[in-house]
């Protein structure tokens, strides 16, 4: 219980520091007129950071253009958005009609609650197997092990576009065992093809930590599997939550295989977002589809936001540079 | 005496606990065992079945599942290799891989690099945002830029270009005042030519794919070189201070080559996610106009789904297998990811 | 778990109707399970075409689907249709209009019920138009003088390249895709491309740069063109959107005759039905008698959509109260053809259009531009 | 090629919380080996970051060869900087790490520049490594690699940011030799910080002592050594430490009498000693100042101490003897003393060796009276 | 608390290509600090790491407490080890650091094992950094630690692997004491690995030096700095070097004259001195080692030897004076002996300061006769 609000409370604390950047924005640049009007800095100095940072911030701007444009769409209900007024509908007339229908009248919660089964198989599986594997490969000598490593990292990112080429035959595996139609199974397929990418990244974060703490753990006393338990998985953990991610991402937002496998009443919120493009007539209702894909979206692009010091961490291929 | 200390340095990653190789590795063999097996089972049939499959005269979905199709040998891949379409398909997916690299590569590390500077104040916040585009859902980036290149006048695109077509006539319109002798007319090069049909012309369609594949890439692209540079030591610029270098030079010398295996590293696994694009000619259209632009997958997928060969379409896909894991293979020997293999 | 695994019970109908129709259906629906032990789920899959694509041979599919007739021919040479004669208990002949009836039949056998026709047709918005043109030069000189696109103004909606829209005026000089009876392909005629000149001349040079339905739609629905050509789905749209669309007969042409494609709904009656148990089957085929017969939902279809009924008892008596704009529609429908349903067919579409396509963009001309498209539809039909 | 002149230099970090350096003063000559200590955090490092312009001054100005260099970019001032963990360009092989600065700051044709990398290279006895890359290098071999970097370009002014600290100690000693005898034959002005005493005493011409920031002393190695301006300096050089005894000053009719505070002593100062020293023993508490080597054994009673032995330290030239004195206090004797710990002993000192320091500021009471310290020049 | 037998062990890497450890044999005392040093790669932390059980011995045996451990898993060694890098568990705080070992090896009570954490962090002063993590620690902090972790668990064996060797000299000298308090307190066994020459001489009961892997003597420190048993361990042993000079053996009548090689140089032994080493001197090629302490200046021509001074380095307490002689030729004097660059001197020492080592085997000839040296048992 003291364990659970210790991290409810290191959490909160965690949000509250990415959330409070204008406080300490503000705080900053009372600073920094103080050091100019002491002298203390100078004034083309304080305009090179002006610059510089206006600059990139105008850069994002250019680079999250489409994400606004959508964010935009999704709130114009009734003036479409290949409107002829222009890309951005009159503010005043912005209203949540599209997200009350997506919350309340399309299929979006039942769509997602299936999203959401097939995410936690994806995650559990994959997570289950990867994490034994990466510690293997990172830390154990067997037979096999290079021929694995090597199979891995050729199949690192042939996952997705695989799951292609094989569509049919996979259609066919599924439906001759009659697995098809699945939610599971779509989840463990998921996994399973997750696997490489996440056990190499795992493994090359496990790399490059150190041996020493290891030993110093086996010297106090520690068995083997308290090694892994005390030691190594404490120290992956920003490894393991970026794979986390990554295991998350593969299932929640995969849509040409669920599409196959799966029949209308099992879609997941991919493909109900894909039946709104394609399905029902000819047009693109873009309000709608950008109101769902924003709620379809926004829970990853919240942890990605959050998680950012993790993901940078834990894609951090230290060992890899020079 | 250098390759011993190297084999020191690179040793050092390979320290094996103790008593590690009397158990003959069987407690590291369960261990991956399972995620390998899992992995085989999923991906093993299916390559296996497509290669069958890719030999036999199968034509629509019920040939295949019901079991009628019969063996014909290699007619396929014969019919395959005099296909005009697959050699379209073939080159423009290699050019979309090496056009959407180059840019991404180039973009990223701008990004990368603005985004650590020292005169960025809130680079973390910046940061934190350019990533989220990762956690979209690839269909739903992909429909978002097929309505951003609409080749509606007033496609958001379009717009764009209609802005600047009035800034180009308003500056043009301003100097044509200012000289009154002469009349200057906005030069017709410098105007867009509007509504630009983005997704009817074969180079502007290959275009409007690219941007979006770069769209899809960048943020992972960014992650690593941020940490890439954050890695590269403070120590290194300061001395290449020192030693009379500016700012281009201190790049080129310190940080490119910092950053370079990480950059390679993420530009294989990005450029074989490319290869792989399906999606993106697939909502835009179709591969089109007429074709030109139809993405390796997407004509094997095409030619499955839509146009009833499967036979065939498995040959497209097995060959297509066939060069990324030549690819793979080539960029784990060659861009020594065979030694973050052996030493990490 | 059931939702886990999916397993699913019961008769099936696959849908792919809009958001508009689809509480109509659901209505009728409803009503037709009151009280039957064996009730009809419905569903609608994303990509109906590709998933029955898979799911019929691998007996994962609905028993039945509606779309329209067009897929007879190529799912009667896949087996993935049923024939149902003999288990049809209403008197076919007597109930549906000829054409209709002979669109779901292929070589004597009955593989689904119709239950509506439709086509494209002009539509008008009377703020800028008081009387639809009679012919297509008249509707010219009133296009000619509303567009101004520098002013986001033009003289017609229409998706540009999309065969069927179009084939009004391909088809309009005598010309037409396909033979049915030698299989040849007819797109080289002069006839068919005297049709795509027409275009050129006096239809293309109207419509906004970007020849995709979504581009063109808005067009109209915000009031920024007199005309559009569209079918009876949209009409609900435009009338929400604030446009008064009123429907016209499609103008004549000189020298020729505007002959658009007609397409018939159906239910189909699916090669799920082969191994489907008794009651699966009773469900289905009475869903269809009941539904194509049903008055509430031949009203709904025709109120709501603009759908031609082709039940018999609807289309002889003027008096049936079916509003203005199907009586329009059925005017153009009568002037049309229906949809080709040989399998070969199938192979036209996309290289017709991608064909087309160079044309609008000026990169062809039309001969060269149907010459290259037939030869890409002949090597595909090898 | 140049002399240094650092004029009321000052650094503050952080918004002026942190003061890394305060007000410094110093001019160093042409050709001149200056080596700066200081305990860790005193300023060594910002120091030698100005003068090489990596870190902007606050206030106060440098000036190299007579002119000022303040504003000017350290891509344009004419040093070499031998960084600590030697930051060689690990990408590049070691003819090309030592070629780039040529290659940046002087208009070289290659052909020269490789004339001059090799020249170098044999002078550092590396000739054999240039086509190596950094990381198959030892730890020697690297020190000599980022030495020649600095020394091919044969800039104004040398850089030393203890550029020995991570060599063992048979290395180093080697090291320190070459670097010494390399200065020598180019006679290029040197800046060499460290933190070994060894060092800092053999290899400048003079030395300075930073702390907290501010300048203690500046002056040649061996006067610093027996003239320490203050206890800090006091304490600071030398190894063992010097030991401190905190006295009260007796004035008895003629002579005066040191006695200590906590230890039973009593020390009586010459006449000669006091009239030459008249007035400076004006307070009447100060810290008593003896170094290790100056502690004598005596049978004597007269002017001596008695105390433990509490360890003998036997490092083999030498016996330390740490006795139970003011909390620490060593005395180095020969090591044929080895008395057992327990032992009681009875030291003395010579009047000339000792240091008074004020316990208030710390000065050296008796200090300047010997041989006036060079001072830092304004 | 625990005798440790290390017998004939040998440990190979790279199937058998490298030899670290070659035919080591060495007892250690229950209760005493054995330090070892050697060169670089010697194989010192090898032999530690197979003291721990984290390397396994090619061959021989390792007995702890009179049990025989070759076999045994590390976990089950009740030794503690001090890594150089110190290893502690980044994600745990200082608390769970050292509680770890308690946890993994006791089946102490949650509250018995607070208990003796908090009581060795009181002992170690670091009571008040329990609830801190790693990386918010000063290094000194760290070291403190990772001694803390160790001690807790009072373990039958110590290892420490050069355990200060990343802190500053002020810190060093400080944990050198409290490491050496501690382990007087606790009497618990240690070996020590260093390769700082005070700490090896200061610290350990007894020395071990290794040279390639193999034993080259053990002793006490003092013995072993006035009696190296060869060449390698007397210019190993002590700072500044022994010096060494070739000699010619040179019997005339009566007496023995040892000639220079290479320098004018003539030294006459006494006839006692020869009786005393009767048999030894039989080659007549030898290598002469005196240690820079042990060099006198005289007027007197005769056993003496002329030499050029190339550089004197102050120290302060002493001066070092460099020698034109054999290389490298040290002499520490005096400060008060300042001779300038370029002057001669002569120089001389006493008889009884010299060792004579054989040119082939290196081993001192003179050596045993002083004191047996303790040599390895077996
Ligand atoms: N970038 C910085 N930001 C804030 N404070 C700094 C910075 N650099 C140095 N300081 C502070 O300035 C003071 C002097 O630091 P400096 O690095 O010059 O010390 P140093 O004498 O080189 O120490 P050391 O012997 O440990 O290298 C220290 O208190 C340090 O904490
Ligand atoms: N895992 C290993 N594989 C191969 N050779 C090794 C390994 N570990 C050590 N060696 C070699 O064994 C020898 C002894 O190494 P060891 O680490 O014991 O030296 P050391 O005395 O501790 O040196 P240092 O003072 O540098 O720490 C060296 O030659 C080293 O290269
Ligand atoms: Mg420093
Ligand atoms: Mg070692």
């Amino acid at each position: 219980m003291s364990r659970f609000t210790r991290y409810t409370t290191s959490i909160g604390r965690w949000i509250a520091r990415k959330l409070t950047w204008p406080r300490r924005a503000a705080d900053s640049a009372r600073v920094t007129v103080k050091q100019v009007r002491t002298g203390r800095r100078t004034v083309r100095d304080v305009a090179k950071t002006g610059v510089g940072t206006a600059g990139a911030a105008a850069l994002l701007l250019v680079l999250l253009f489409p994400v606004y444009w959508v964010l935009a769409a999704s709130l114009s209900q009734g003036s479409g958005l290949m409107s002829s007024q222009g890309i951005f509908a009159d503010p005043r007339s912005y209203n949540l009609e599209a997200y009350r229908w997506v919350l309340f009248e399309s299929s979006f919660t039942y769509a997602a609650v299936n999203s959401l089964i097939v995410v936690s198989i994806t995650v559990l599986v994959s997570m289950s197997v990867i994490i034994p594997g990466a510690y293997a490969l990172s830390r154990r000598e067997f037979l096999g092990r290079r021929g694995i490593l090597y199979g891995y990292v050729l199949f690192t990112q042939v996952g997705a576009g695989l799951s292609i080429a094989t569509l049919i035959a996979l259609y066919a595996l599924f439906v001759n065992l009659g697995l098809d139609n699945n939610l599971l199974v779509l989840g463990v397929f998921y996994a399973a093809g997750a696997i490489p990418f996440n056990t190499w990244l795992l493994k090359t974060f496990m790399d490059n930590i150190p041996v020493s703490y290891e030993e110093a753990a086996i010297v106090d006393g520690a068995s083997q599997w308290q090694v892994i338990r005390e030691i190594i998985l404490p120290l992956s953990k920003p490894g393991i939550a970026v794979v986390l991610v990554f295991t998350f991402l593969a299932g929640w937002n995969e849509f040409v295989i669920a599409q196959t496998l799966l029949q209308s009443h099992n879609y997941t919120l991919s493909v109900e977002l894909y039946s709104l493009i394609a399905g029902g007539g000819y047009e693109t209702p873009w309000t709608e589809f950008s109101a769902f894909a924003i709620l379809f979206a926004l829970p990853v692009a919240a942890i990605y936001f959050l998680a950012q010091s993790y993901v940078e961490d834990g894609l951090s291929f230290g060992g890899m540079s020079g | 005496m250098s390759s011993s200390l190297r084999n020191r340095v690179v040793g050092h990653g390979r320290e094996r606990l103790p008593f590690d190789v009397d158990s003959v590795g069987l407690a590291g063999l369960l261990l991956v065992a399972p995620g390998a097996v899992l992995f085989l089972s999923f991906m093993l049939f299916p390559i296996a079945f497509l290669i069958y499959l890719s030999f036999t005269d199968a034509t629509h979905a019920g040939t295949v599942l019901g079991g009628e199709a019969s063996i014909i040998g290699l007619e396929n891949y014969a019919q395959l290799f005099t296909d005009p379409q697959f050699w379209q398909s073939f080159g423009v997916t290699w050019l979309f891989l090496a056009v959407s690299l180059a840019i991404k590569v180039v973009l990223a590390t701008g990004i990368a690099m603005i985004l650590t500077h020292a005169r960025v104040l809130g680079k973390r916040y910046m940061r934190a945002l350019v990533i989220v585009p990762m956690g979209f859902p690839a269909i739903f980036v992909i429909t978002v830029w097929e309505g951003m290149f609409s080749g509606a006048r007033y496609g958001p695109l379009n717009q764009f270009a209609g802005t600047y077509n009035s800034i180009v006539s308003g500056f043009v319109g301003v100097l044509d005042s200012l000289l009154f002798f002469v009349t200057v007319s906005a030069p017709e090069l410098l105007l867009a030519d509007l509504p630009i049909q983005w997704l009817s012309g074969r180079w502007s369609a290959f275009a409007a794919y690219t941007i979006t594949e770069v769209w899809l890439a960048y943020p992972f692209m960014v992650i690593i070189i941020v940490s890439a540079l954050q890695d590269v030591p403070m120590d290194l610029h300061d001395a290449a201070k020192v030693d009379g270098a500016g700012y281009v030079h201190r790049f080129f010398n310190v940080t490119l080559p910092a950053i370079k295996r990480p950059v390679l590293f993420a530009s294989i696994l990005t450029a074989a996610t490319s290869f792989q694009q399906f999606l993106i000619p697939f909502i835009f259209n179709g591969g089109g106009p007429s074709r030109q632009n139809e993405l390796l997958i997407l004509y094997g997928y095409r030619e499955a789904i839509e146009l009833h060969e499967y036979a065939f379409a498995s040959a497209i896909m097995v060959t297509a297998i066939a060069f990324i894991g030549m690819f793979m293979w080539l960029a784990v020997k060659k861009g020594n990811l065979a030694e973050g293999i052996d030493s990490a | 778990l059931d939702r886990i695994t999916g397993q699913q019970q019961g008769t099936t109908a696959w849908h792919d109707f809009t958001e508009a129709q689809e509480s109509a259906f659901k209505r009728s629906l409803e009503e037709f399970n009151d009280g039957r032990d064996d009730t009809l789920n419905a569903e609608a899959p994303a990509e109906m075409e590709k998933e029955l694509e898979t799911a019929l041979p691998a007996d994962q599919g609905p028993e039945t689907f509606n779309w329209a007739h067009d897929w007879i021919g190529r799912y009667h040479e896949q087996e993935f249709v049923y024939d149902a004669s003999d288990d049809l208990e209403i008197d076919l002949e007597e109930t549906y209009t000829e054409n209709a009836l002979e669109a779901v039949q292929w070589e004597g056998a009955v593989y689904g019920l119709p239950y509506a026709i439709e086509t494209v047709s002009l539509m008008y918005n009377p703020e800028y138009v008081d009387e639809p043109p009679e012919t297509l030069s008249e509707m010219v000189e009133i296009m000619e003088e509303y567009h101004d696109p520098e002013n986001n103004r033009y003289g017609l909606s229409m998706p540009s390249v999309d065969p069927y829209f179009l084939s009004a005026w391909l088809q309009a000089f005598g010309g037409s895709l396909f033979d049915t009876e030698s299989e040849e392909l007819r797109i080289e005629d002069d006839a068919f491309i005297e049709g795509v000149e027409l275009l050129e001349e006096s239809i293309w040079p109207y419509v906004p740069g970007d020849p995709g339905y979504d581009s063109q739609i808005p067009v109209f629905s915000e009031g920024n063109a007199p005309f559009a050509i569209n079918g009876p789905w949209e009409l609900e749209g435009f009338r929400e959107a604030g446009v008064d669309a009123q429907v016209a007969p499609l103008p004549d042409v000189d020298g020729g005759d505007p002959t658009p494609f007609t397409g018939v709904q159906v239910w189909y009656f699916t090669s799920q039905l082969e191994s489907a148990d008794e009651s699966a089957l009773e469900t289905t085929i009475e869903w269809a008698e009941w539904y194509t017969t049903n008055e509430q939902a031949i009203i709904d279809n025709a109120e709501i959509q603009g759908l031609i009924p082709v039940h018999q008892d609807y289309t002889d008596s003027d008096n049936a109260d079916l509003g203005e704009d199907v009586l329009t529609f059925a005017e153009t429908v009568e002037m049309g053809t229906p949809l080709p349903t040989h399998p070969k067919v199938d192979q036209i579409w996309d290289p017709l259009e991608s064909g087309l396509e160079r044309v609008f963009n000026g990169n062809e001309s039309a001969a060269q531009a149907m010459e290259s498209t037939a030869q890409n539809i002949r090597d595909r039909w090898e | 090629m140049a002399q240094v002149r650092i004029e009321s230099l000052r650094k503050e970090y952080d918004v002026g919380t942190v003061v890394a350096v305060d007000d410094l003063n110093l001019e160093i000559e042409d050709g001149e080996f200056v080596t700066v200590v200081g305990p860790s955090g005193c300023g060594k490092t910002t120091t030698l970051r100005m003068l090489a312009g990596l870190e902007e001054p606050t206030s106060g100005t440098i000036a190299i060869g007579g002119e000022d260099v303040t504003d000017v970019h350290a891509k344009n001032r004419d040093v070499a900087m031998v960084f600590q963990n030697y930051a060689l360009y690990p990408h590049k092989t070691v003819f090309e790490n030592m070629a780039f600065g040529l290659r940046m700051s002087t208009d070289m044709s290659a052909e020269e520049r490789e004339q001059q990398v090799v020249e170098t290279a044999e002078m550092m006895d590396i000739e054999g490594l240039l086509e190596d890359k950094p990381d198959q290098l030892s730890g020697g071999q690297k020190q000599r690699v980022a030495l020649g970097r600095a020394i091919v370009r044969e800039p104004d002014v040398f850089l030393f940011d203890e550029p020995l600290s991570n060599l063992d100690a048979k290395l180093r000693t080697t090291m320190r030799a070459e670097i010494q005898r390399l200065q020598n034959e180019l006679g290029i002005t040197a800046v060499y910080v460290t933190h070994d005493q060894h060092e800092a005493m053999t290899m400048g011409d003079r030395i300075v002592i930073l702390d907290g920031g501010e300048l203690q002393q500046v002056g040649k190695p061996t006067h610093v050594y027996e003239n320490p301006v203050n206890e800090f300096v006091g304490g600071f050089i030398g190894s063992p430490s010097m030991n401190f005894l905190e006295v009260d000053v007796d004035e008895r009719g003629d002579t005066v009498h040191l006695t200590g505070l906590e230890e039973e002593f009593d020390f009586e100062l010459s006449g000669t000693y006091v009239d030459r020293h008249a007035g400076a023993l004006e307070a009447d508490r100060y810290t008593l100042g003896i170094r290790p080597e100056s502690v004598d054994f005596t049978e004597d009673t007269r002017n001596s101490i008695t105390a433990g032995v509490s360890v003998v330290e036997p490092v083999g030239s030498d016996n330390y003897l740490h006795l139970d004195l003011a909390g620490e206090f060593i005395a180095r004797v020969s090591p044929e003393i080895e008395p057992q710990p327990g032992d009681d002993v009875t030291l003395t000192f010579d009047e000339s060796d000792i240091h008074l320091f004020d316990p208030k500021t710390g000065r050296d009471v008796l200090g300047p009276t010997k041989e006036p310290p060079t001072m830092a020049t304004s």
